[in-house]
């Protein structure tokens, strides 16, 4: 099983794809797709992607909820920002360091895509040898907060989905 | 023997007998070979006397260039039967000669080869019986004769006297062969039998000057006539048989034969008595009178035979039958007596080492024998009576004392003339012989003197006797063939002549007397003079005709020409780029001014606000790019991109989904690549306050930047004046109506790239593979420049020094994320591909933009990766995707021969298959796959190709690092 | 009613792209750092992908889509180049 | 523009909203590109048109062919997906880039060099 | 419409041309490039310009010109962009190895003497 | 049967590709590929030669779609005289390539076929666009050709010639465009018909559209003041790719004839004649220009470039006379010029073998063999044959036999080519021949005496003044191609008259293309096969 399906979420994820670019749901399209699916699967394994051990895939549906909530909240909020330049002085922008537990790459990815996606946080830099991640935050107003909400908004739930 | 036989063997023997000299090792069967042809071809001679001297023509005509009246038309009359007899016969003679003349060191089988190739180009000469046939064995002549002139190349001399020779005559022959052109203009005919006969159309024609002028700038060019005598002196450089037979009996002679030839039809008016009676005129007295002050024997030899091309050509100048025979007769004498005293010179100069007049002397003591033969014939020339020389001159005299000049002056000079130069040449055969043989045998010679083998005297011997029998005895001995000679030429208008030693005490007796006696005293006089070591003749010897020559050769095919070539051309790529825009702009304006258009057939559409501001946005990236491009290289890159959008989102504007696609691909690629060649050019840095750019440097731009606006709105108004207007008929209205139903496909732009019009696409892959192929070649033997060479500063810096080592694993932290990203991002672009690949008959997508997805996915590793790492993991082999790309393409078109179709006919149906259903097969389809692999593989040649160039130059860097500090 | 509803969205979602688009082009040229330039490449593509997705809505058909597919899968890869190469001094080590 | 008369005025109101706020969102996103002052904070504008920006007009238009087509037209979420993954990578080796060079150049914008890890 | 885009192409050729008569290598293919964008747009106008129409047919349809775009000057205007890519390509590498051979970035391989 | 019409291309193509699947690593195999396919294509063209010569052309319908909207192929004599010259040409230059130059760089061979495939189907397409493509793989495989070898001079103007020919590319792009935006197709037959119908609003700009893609072609003869970039290009080239791009330039020619004949010629109604005047001027500064550069070099190679030159422009001249019997004489001028223009380059690099011996060869294979790490180190001894007795004297005959044709001198088939051109120029006049036939008439004699004197000058320089210490190694298989190449004029002279009334009824039929016109048109519409 492992060796026929080494990436099975990814495995999904691609033949998902496939039906989704071909909009179609004939049993053609589904061999295709799991063929594909298999092959894309055997290009990641060349490539040594690195295989995850998922646990706890329920608290997925809970993140990306959060994730969504947080997009539009910082959406607003840099919108806020950019149209208006008045207040642009009493504005700081800085970066922070964030000492990070997680050393899952995926995991790491994956949070990467978070802060990304949220409009006034960018992933920066990253130090693997004690684990610290350097973020630009447009709003910088408490740094101490920014490392409380990446460690325990995302972090947290994301170890406990990769590691 | 039939005519045409005889002749082609004529011509032909000597040409086979050159080759199978030429192939000879040995010295004696070469000049065996040579001489048995020379005597085989004197036989023919003799074999066509018969016919000949009853008055009749031989002729043999193969077809050539029927169309173009050009035949191989081989004619021989008593003038060319004369001529033709002079070259086998003085051929033989100098054969025997060169036999024992020519050093058993020298690679004689090449000289006998060349000479007999000569002689049939001469004999050629003689035969044609068209004109352009002649003018084609003339160059021959030429080039044979620059071959033998030239055979000791070894030396300067020679090299320069076969070059002059040859610029000259092969010149004059260029002038000969539009002089031809021109007459058979006229004629209508280059057959020598009908322009013969069309003398009064020729003369009358209003071309008539012209083809006069260059028909005589070949005669005079071939027979060294003033003004372009001065190559005859150096063409003495050649082996003295050479010289004996190119300037007595042949080379120089072709020029009066064809004087001769085309007399009945140009002479007679006053334009040619001028044009070749005064060259005539000149050149006699120039080269009698530079003949007397020459020190070499071969160099006064040949002024002598200039001087008496001269008379010939005088006297074929007047307008007198009788001094056509004069000439005629002078030519056959001439051919005797210079071959024996050339060969004579060259016994002389063969037996003691040196020719200079003023080193010989007493000769006569030491080879006795030698010294008599050579006083008669030098008697000859003179014109001592009861020798040949005496007769033909004294019917110079009586011509020049007759002769219907075209001005008067002239008429008085004529004679004063012929007296002048009658006692030079008195004069110079006499230096000539007293120089030579007699006064105090010489004691510093390089070689002792002594009789010569008796074989090489015997054709001096045989030519001497010949200037006695014809001297005593004219009628009976020459009296036929000159009568055949003269019937040749004039048919039956021969004049009365007499050829008799004694005519009475007369006018040209008494000249001939004074100038005899005047001759000796001038070279009495001029004795203490010619002792002196000044050379050259007294009051032009300043004129150099050849240093003229050499100068004016320099100056304008040199300098003058290296000149216009700098002033007319140029090497540097702006201009030439400057021009084909500039002269493309002006062609395209041209046509619009001469024939102007019309307005379009179609409304103008209204415009699209949208696409009007994306327009504006991509008119600023097009502009931008334009001022970027020299000092920020990476803003025009991006900028060039920015302008890529714009196109792409013009190609979705204006329903053109799949070039959309491309443009795309292409685009992120064309990126890619030059990001990647970014890092091989100089830093290039605007200096603050740098001083504005000089004047000149001002102009050049504000033409430039007219070219590019005219560029532009040239290109504008054209797309305008195309965009408006519509076919009545358009080729893409078959595609639409038969892309579904014939070509299986509806994304009607890929059924035209794949089926109806596959072959363009089969040949742009072949580009593509072209252009990989080469890229790769090329970059496999990059050089860096210098300053490029190390690792960038930033590499240093951010590595500290340390080299990746571990090559599998990108190391830095800041690469950890993006890596897993973009190595997760692999398989869902191969999908995409194969998604586009395979949707492209019937919607927007196909094989080449799924190839460049490929490609780009495979580029994102590298990017990211690194190379190291990529090609550890993915086995990409670039050159097999390619190769089968094209096999795959081209296989597809070539299936279809097995049917019985056309190349690249396509086949579809519909496969049932289990499970899955009906299922669109296509050829097409193997076809666009064909083409995708030939992208995947190409791009990645490219671009693999060109990212090795930083493995390599890593690898490099600290190896010549090490070398330079090796050398230090 | 929901065509001219839908049209005049459009053209106002276009002119408001391409005016974003123009931004990014100002930026584009003003730069005054490379990474300012690449930055705003980025957001031209994406702005560029918009634009063609509006486009599908104004014409109805989806032939336009896999253009915005593919901005938006490889557009990201010409920027990336753009980045290693500002950091690394060359795209591909 | 002819299908667009076939649609739903229900459809349609929430099409036309989310075009134009998609639209507004990525323009609001290009002006901070402008108007931000440095290049950090501009690094952050154009997410605004990454995320909700596309993310609405993707919206817009699977809405608007679902209801067209009358059939589910999801592939627009491949979109998402891809801008979603994509956008960091550039954003993180330009953020670096930025960084590396201003920490080199010596600018105030950078944050302080942290000492060198030990690395034993 | 047909005004806004034949100038489009006049501007691009305009930029095209001028680059191309500079003096360096990279401005020489930066203004071929934008000359390579101006010619293909210029072949896809002259099928005329059509808005949402696409020549892509419904299965068994026999299009028309009335009702789709002209597919052929698509086709062209392929052709070239794929050689005008790899010509692009080639010219690049052969200015990468001329300025490895030369020393210098000059379009003639050698600095112009003033 | 029919097939054989296309087989000069799909050989070459299919060879190509096989060569690139097998590596460059296998040179036999590739080798023996090579010569299989040039081979081919000399036999191929042989028959080609013999089926043309009919009354009718031979159309080939590509994927079997009708002639009127697929591609065509269109043979006829003019077509197959020149398949006979790239196939001769090119298996001259294929021999000689095995002697080393093969050995110069990656990939001779499949770009060598490739260039093939390139010429021989822009000789056969009877389509405008699809005449593009196969400019541009012939141009495509000859920038590899070019820059074989690599080293800074082949650089250097290998950059000259790719940015040259992409922006004649992009002209010949907008002259098609325009004209398919105009005419509305793109077979040049149907063209044809179509310009007789066009509105005369409309026949303006479809004239300018032909005018800018005459630019183009002109380009590619390098006319004066457009093709300053052949004598660089040609002499930096190594020499069999030399040898091959001599054709090149009379591709440019051939596309002038073919195409401005088709729509310019006698019968073309309104439009006959136009631009004649400038082909007859430009022809007539290009022979100017070409002869002064031939005066002004003593380089070898770059004369050989600079008799291009006057070829091309000699052949402009003579179709800007426009009329077909002076055509005739002018493509009898094309063949001999090809040929001798090929010997001649291939002869150049054996003469400066001898020239310095040693050093120039030794500089050239450090340049070609040594540099790249990865390419393998050749050994002299191995690559240059065995020094054959009498190698100076062939040498020497060979350089003289070239001279005499390049300058039209007598005894080779230059001599009869240039009296074909001159003596119909001046039969076809009657009384009244034009000035220009005179100024043409001088201008062909007197470039005929600037190459003597260059030919004289640089001959005498380097046979005699500084003869060489020992004779130049030099393979048999590189003295070949060039004997084969003289051989073939040698037979041309022989046989002018079969020749000449070949090639004039190529022309008649150039300039009156009814037989063309009708045989594209009227193929039988038949469906695609299926
Ligand atoms: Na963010
Ligand atoms: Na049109």
């Amino acid at each position: 099983m492992k060796r026929w399906f080494p990436y099975p979420l990814i495995g999904l994820g691609l033949a998902l794809l496939w039906l989704l670019l071909t909009e179609s749901v004939s049993t053609a399209a589904f061999l295709l797709a799991t063929a594909l699916a298999l092959a894309g699967c055997g290009t990641l394994l060349r490539l040594r992607f690195p295989k995850a051990r998922l646990r706890r895939l329920g608290s997925v549906p809970g993140l990306l909820r959060d994730v969504v909530v947080e997009v539009f909240r910082s959406n607003n909020a840099v919108a806020r920002i950019i149209l208006r330049p008045s207040r642009e002085d009493a504005r700081r922008s800085g970066f922070v360091r964030v000492p990070l537990d997680m050393r899952s790459p995926h995991g790491l990815a994956a949070l990467a895509c978070i802060l990304t996606a949220t409009p006034g946080t960018v992933w920066v830099d990253y130090d693997s040898t004690d684990g610290t991640m350097l973020l630009h935050v447009l709003d910088l107003i408490d740094e101490d907060a920014w490392v409380r909400i990446v460690k325990d908004r995302w972090e947290r739930r994301l170890m406990e989905i990769f590691e | 023997m039939p005519d045409s036989l005889l002749l082609m063997a004529l011509v032909g023997l000597p040409f086979i007998g050159a080759i199978v000299a030429g192939l000879l090792r040995a010295r004696d069967a070469a000049s065996g070979v040579a001489g048995a042809v020379a005597l085989a071809c004197l036989g023919l001679v003799w074999a066509a006397y018969p016919t000949v001297s009853a008055g009749g023509v031989l002729r043999a005509e193969f077809a050539w260039m029927p169309t173009l009246g050009l035949n191989l038309t081989l004619r021989l009359d008593g003038f060319a039967w004369l001529f033709a007899g002079l070259i086998s016969g003085i051929g033989a003679l100098v054969v025997l000669y060169a036999r024992y003349y020519m050093s058993s060191d020298d690679p004689v089988p090449r000289f006998f080869a060349f000479l007999l190739a000569f002689m049939g180009a001469m004999t050629g000469v003689v035969v044609s019986g068209n004109l352009v046939q002649l003018v084609f064995f003339w160059e021959l002549t030429s080039l044979f004769s620059f071959l033998l002139i030239g055979y000791w190349h070894h030396t300067a001399a020679a090299r320069d006297g076969a070059r002059m020779a040859l610029t000259v005559t092969g010149a004059g022959g260029l002038a000969l062969f539009g002089g031809v052109l021109l007459i058979g203009h006229i004629v209508g005919s280059y057959d020598l039998d009908a322009v013969l006969s069309a003398g009064d159309r020729i003369r009358e024609h209003p071309l008539y000057l012209a083809a006069l002028i260059l028909v005589v700038l070949g005669a005079l060019t071939k027979s060294a006539q003033f003004p372009f005598h001065f190559w005859l002196p150096h063409a003495m450089a050649a082996p003295t048989p050479v010289s004996a037979y190119l300037h007595s009996a042949t080379l120089v002679k072709a020029g009066v034969f064809l004087l001769a030839r085309l007399w009945p039809v140009m002479a007679g008016t006053d334009a040619w008595a001028w044009t070749v009676g005064l060259a005539g005129l000149t050149t006699l007295l120039l080269g009698a009178y530079i003949a007397i002050f020459q020190n070499d024997l071969k160099g006064l030899l040949a002024y002598s035979t200039i001087s008496h091309l001269g008379l010939i050509t005088l006297l074929l100048g007047l307008k007198s039958e009788l001094a056509l025979v004069a000439a005629v007769f002078h030519i056959i004498n001439h051919a005797a007596f210079k071959c024996s005293l050339f060969m004579a010179a060259g016994i002389i100069d063969h037996e003691t080492g040196t020719r200079d007049i003023r080193r010989l002397s007493g000769l006569n003591q030491s080879m006795p024998f030698t010294a008599r033969l050579a006083m008669v014939a030098a008697a000859a020339m003179a014109g001592v009576p009861l020798l040949n020389g005496f007769l033909s001159k004294e019917m110079f005299f009586a011509e020049a004392l007759t002769a219907d000049v075209p001005l008067s002056p002239l008429l008085n000079v004529l004679p004063v003339a012929a007296l002048l130069a009658s006692a030079f040449s008195v004069a110079y055969s006499l230096r000539f012989i007293h120089g030579a043989f007699f006064g105090p045998a010489a004691t510093d010679l390089p070689r002792t003197p002594h009789e010569p083998a008796s074989w090489m005297r015997l054709p001096v011997e045989i030519l001497v006797l010949t200037c006695i029998m014809v001297g005593l005895l004219p009628a009976a001995t020459v009296g036929p063939y000159l009568a055949i000679a003269v019937r040749g030429v004039l048919g039956a208008d021969v004049p009365y002549y007499s050829l008799a030693v004694w005519h009475g005490f007369n006018l040209p007796l008494l000249m001939s007397v004074i100038a005899l006696a005047g001759g000796v005293m001038l070279y009495m006089l001029l004795q203490q003079r010619l002792k002196g070591s000044v050379e050259g003749a007294p009051l032009i010897r300043r004129i150099d005709a050849q240093r003229i020559f050499e100068r004016v050769m320099v100056f304008v095919s040199w300098r003058l020409a290296r000149r216009l070539e700098a002033l007319l051309g140029t090497r540097r790529l702006q201009p030439q780029l400057r021009l084909i825009v500039g002269i493309a702009i002006l062609a395209g304006a041209g046509a619009v001014w001469l024939r102007g258009f019309g307005p379009g057939n179609l409304p103008s559409t209204p415009v699209d606000p949208v696409l009007a501001l994306i327009w504006m946005v991509g008119a600023a990236f097009a502009l931008g790019t334009a001022w970027q491009a020299k000092f920020h290289r990476l803003a025009a890159v991006i900028l060039l991109g920015g302008v890529g959008l714009v196109v792409c989102i013009t190609f979705v504007w204006f329903s053109a989904p799949d070039l959309a696609l491309t443009q795309l691909t292409v685009e992120v690629v064309t990126t890619v690549l030059l990001v990647l060649g970014l890092r091989w050019l100089p830093k290039r840095f605007q200096v603050a306050g740098e001083k504005g750019p000089e004047v000149l440097t001002r102009t050049r731009r504000a033409r430039d930047l007219a070219i590019a606006i005219g560029a532009g709105g040239g290109l504008a108004a054209l797309s305008y004046a195309v965009m408006t207007r519509v076919p009545p008929e358009l080729l893409a209205r078959h595609f639409l109506e038969r892309a579904y139903t014939e070509g299986g496909g509806t994304n009607v732009v890929n059924v035209i790239l794949v089926d109806f019009r596959g072959f363009d696409t089969l040949g742009e892959i072949f580009v593509v593979a072209a252009v990989a192929l080469t890229t790769y070649a090329l970059l496999r033997r990059f050089r860096p420049a210098a300053d490029s060479v190390g690792i960038p500063e930033q590499q240093r810096e951010q590595d500290g020094g340390a080299q990746h080592e571990d090559a599998v694993r990108p190391t830095a932290d800041w690469l950890l994320v993006p890596f897993t990203l973009t190595r997760l991002l692999f398989p869902v672009m191969l999908i995409v591909a194969v998604f586009l690949l395979l949707r492209g008959h019937d919607l927007p997508g196909g094989g080449f933009s799924a190839g460049m997805v490929v490609a780009i996915a495979i580029l994102l590793q590298y990017i990211i990766g690194g190379a190291a790492w990529t090609e550890s993991h993915l086995r990409l082999l670039p050159q097999i995707w390619l190769g089968a790309g094209l096999l795959v393409a081209s296989g597809t078109g070539l299936a279809a021969w097995f049917f019985g179709r056309p190349f690249l006919t396509t086949y579809f149906a519909y496969a049932e298959l289990p499970l899955i259903g009906k299922v669109p097969t296509a050829s097409a389809l193997i076809f666009d796959i064909g083409v995708f692999a030939l992208v995947v593989g190409a791009t990645l040649l490219m671009l693999v190709a060109l990212a090795h160039q930083s493995v390599r130059g890593h690898r490099s860097a600290p190896r010549r690092a090490a070398g330079r500090a090796g050398e230090a | 009613m929901s065509a001219t509803l839908i049209s005049a969205a459009v053209l106002v979602a276009q002119i408001l792209l391409v005016a974003a688009m123009g931004c990014a082009a100002l930026r584009v040229l003003r730069g005054p750092r490379a990474q300012d330039r690449v930055l705003a490449l980025d957001t031209l593509y994406v702005n560029g992908a918009m634009l063609l997705l509006v486009f599908g809505v104004r014409t109805g058909t989806t032939h336009y889509f896999e253009a915005a597919l593919l901005i938006s899968l490889l557009g990201f890869v010409a920027t990336a180049a753009l980045s290693k190469f500002l950091m690394r001094g060359e795209v591909i080590e | 523009m002819s299908q667009a008369a076939d649609l739903p005025l229900w459809a349609a109101l929430p099409v036309a909203m989310l075009l134009v706020v998609g639209a507004g969102l990525a323009l609001a996103g290009s002006i901070g590109l402008v108007t931000l002052k440095s290049f950090y904070d501009r690094m952050h504008a154009p997410t605004l048109g990454t995320t909700l920006g596309i993310g609405s007009i993707l919206i817009a238009s699977m809405l608007y062919f679902s209801v067209l087509q009358t059939r589910f037209v999801l592939h627009e979420i491949l979109i998402g997906a891809f801008m979603v993954v994509t956008t960091p990578v550039t954003l993180m080796l330009l953020a670096r880039a930025a960084l590396y060079r201003d920490e080199r150049e010596g600018n105030p914008d950078a944050p302080p060099r942290r000492p060198p890890p030990t690395k034993d | 419409m047909e005004l806004v885009v034949s100038l489009a192409i006049g501007v691009l050729a305009g930029s095209g041309v001028w680059l191309l008569l500079r003096p360096r290598t990279f401005q020489l293919i930066v203004g071929l490039a934008l000359l390579s964008y101006a010619v293909n747009l210029f072949i896809f106008s002259t099928g005329g310009l059509r808005s949402g129409a696409a020549a892509i047919l419904s299965p068994g349809e026999t299009g028309t010109l009335g009702a789709y775009a002209d597919p052929l000057p698509q086709a062209l205007v392929l052709t070239a962009i794929v050689i005008g890519f790899a010509t692009t390509a080639l010219l690049l590498v052969v200015l990468l190895a001329a300025r490895g051979l030369t020393g210098t970035d000059h379009v003639d391989g050698r600095e112009r003497e003033r | 049967m029919q097939h054989l019409v296309v087989a000069p291309i799909v050989v070459p193509m299919i060879a190509g590709a096989a060569m690139i699947l097998a590596g460059d690593r296998r040179r036999r195999l590739t080798a023996a590929i090579g010569l299989l396919s040039t081979l081919t294509l000399v036999v191929l063209a042989t028959i080609l030669i013999g089926i043309a010569d009919g009354p009718a052309v031979h159309v080939y319908r590509l994927g079997n779609w009708p002639s009127l909207f697929g591609i065509v192929l269109v043979l006829d004599r003019l077509s197959a005289v020149m398949l006979a010259l790239a196939a001769l040409l090119g298996f001259a230059a294929f021999l000689f390539s095995m002697g080393r130059w093969e050995r110069a760089g990656v990939h001779f061979h499949p770009l060598f076929q490739f260039q093939l495939m390139g010429l021989n189907g822009a000789f056969l397409t009877g389509d405008l666009f699809n005449l593009f493509v196969f400019f541009e793989v012939m141009l495509a495989a000859s920038y590899g050709m070019a820059l074989h070898g690599s080293g800074v001079a082949r650089v250097r103007a290998g950059m000259h010639y790719i940015v040259v020919n992409l922006v004649a590319s992009l002209l010949f792009l907008v002259g098609v465009s325009v004209v398919y935006g105009v005419a509305g197709t793109l077979n040049m037959a149907e063209l044809a018909h179509r310009m007789r119908g066009v509105t005369p609003h409309d026949r303006g700009l479809l004239e300018t559209g032909l005018a800018v893609l005459g630019i183009a072609f002109l380009v590619k003869a390098a006319m004066w003041p457009l093709g300053f970039w052949l004598p660089p290009t040609y002499a930096a080239a190594t020499t069999p790719a030399a040898a091959i791009l001599s054709i090149l330039s009379k591709v440019g020619i051939y596309a002038v004839l073919r195409v401005w004949l088709l729509l310019f010629g006698a019968a073309a109604g309104p439009s006959a004649g136009f631009g004649e005047a400038w082909l007859l001027i430009g022809g007539l500064l290009t022979i100017a220009f070409g002869s002064i550069a031939v005066l002004a070099t003593q380089n070898l190679p770059r004369l050989a470039g600079a008799s291009v030159m006057i070829s091309s422009g000699t052949l402009l001249a003579a179709i800007g006379a426009g009329q077909a019997a002076v055509t005739g004489g002018a493509l009898l001028y094309l063949v001999s010029s090809v040929l001798s223009i090929g010997a001649f380059f291939l002869l150049i690099e054996l003469v400066e073998r001898g020239r310095e011996v040693g050093a120039d060869v030794l500089a050239v294979s450090r340049e070609a063999f040594g540099a790249g790490e990865e390419e393998e180190e050749i050994d002299e001894q191995e690559v240059v044959g065995v020094a054959i007795p009498g190698t100076v004297a062939i040498l020497g005959f060979a350089f003289m036999a070239c001279a005499v044709l390049l300058a039209g001198l007598p005894p080779l088939s230059g001599f009869l080519a240039k009296f074909a051109i001159l003596s119909t120029l001046l039969a076809s006049g009657g009384t009244g021949v034009p000035a220009t036939s005179w100024v043409l008439m001088a201008a062909l004699i007197l470039s005929g005496f600037a190459t003597v004197v260059a030919m004289l000058r640089t001959g005498i320089d380097v046979f005699w003044a500084s003869p060489a210490t020992r004779a130049p190694r030099i393979g048999l298989i590189e003295i070949l191609p060039v004997a084969m190449l003289l051989l073939l004029c040698v037979a041309l002279t022989v046989g002018a008259g079969p020749a000449m009334a070949y090639l004039q009824s190529a022309a008649e039929r150039l300039h009156i293309p009814a037989d063309y016109l009708q045989g594209v048109v009227s193929t039988p519409a038949g469906g695609p096969g299926r």
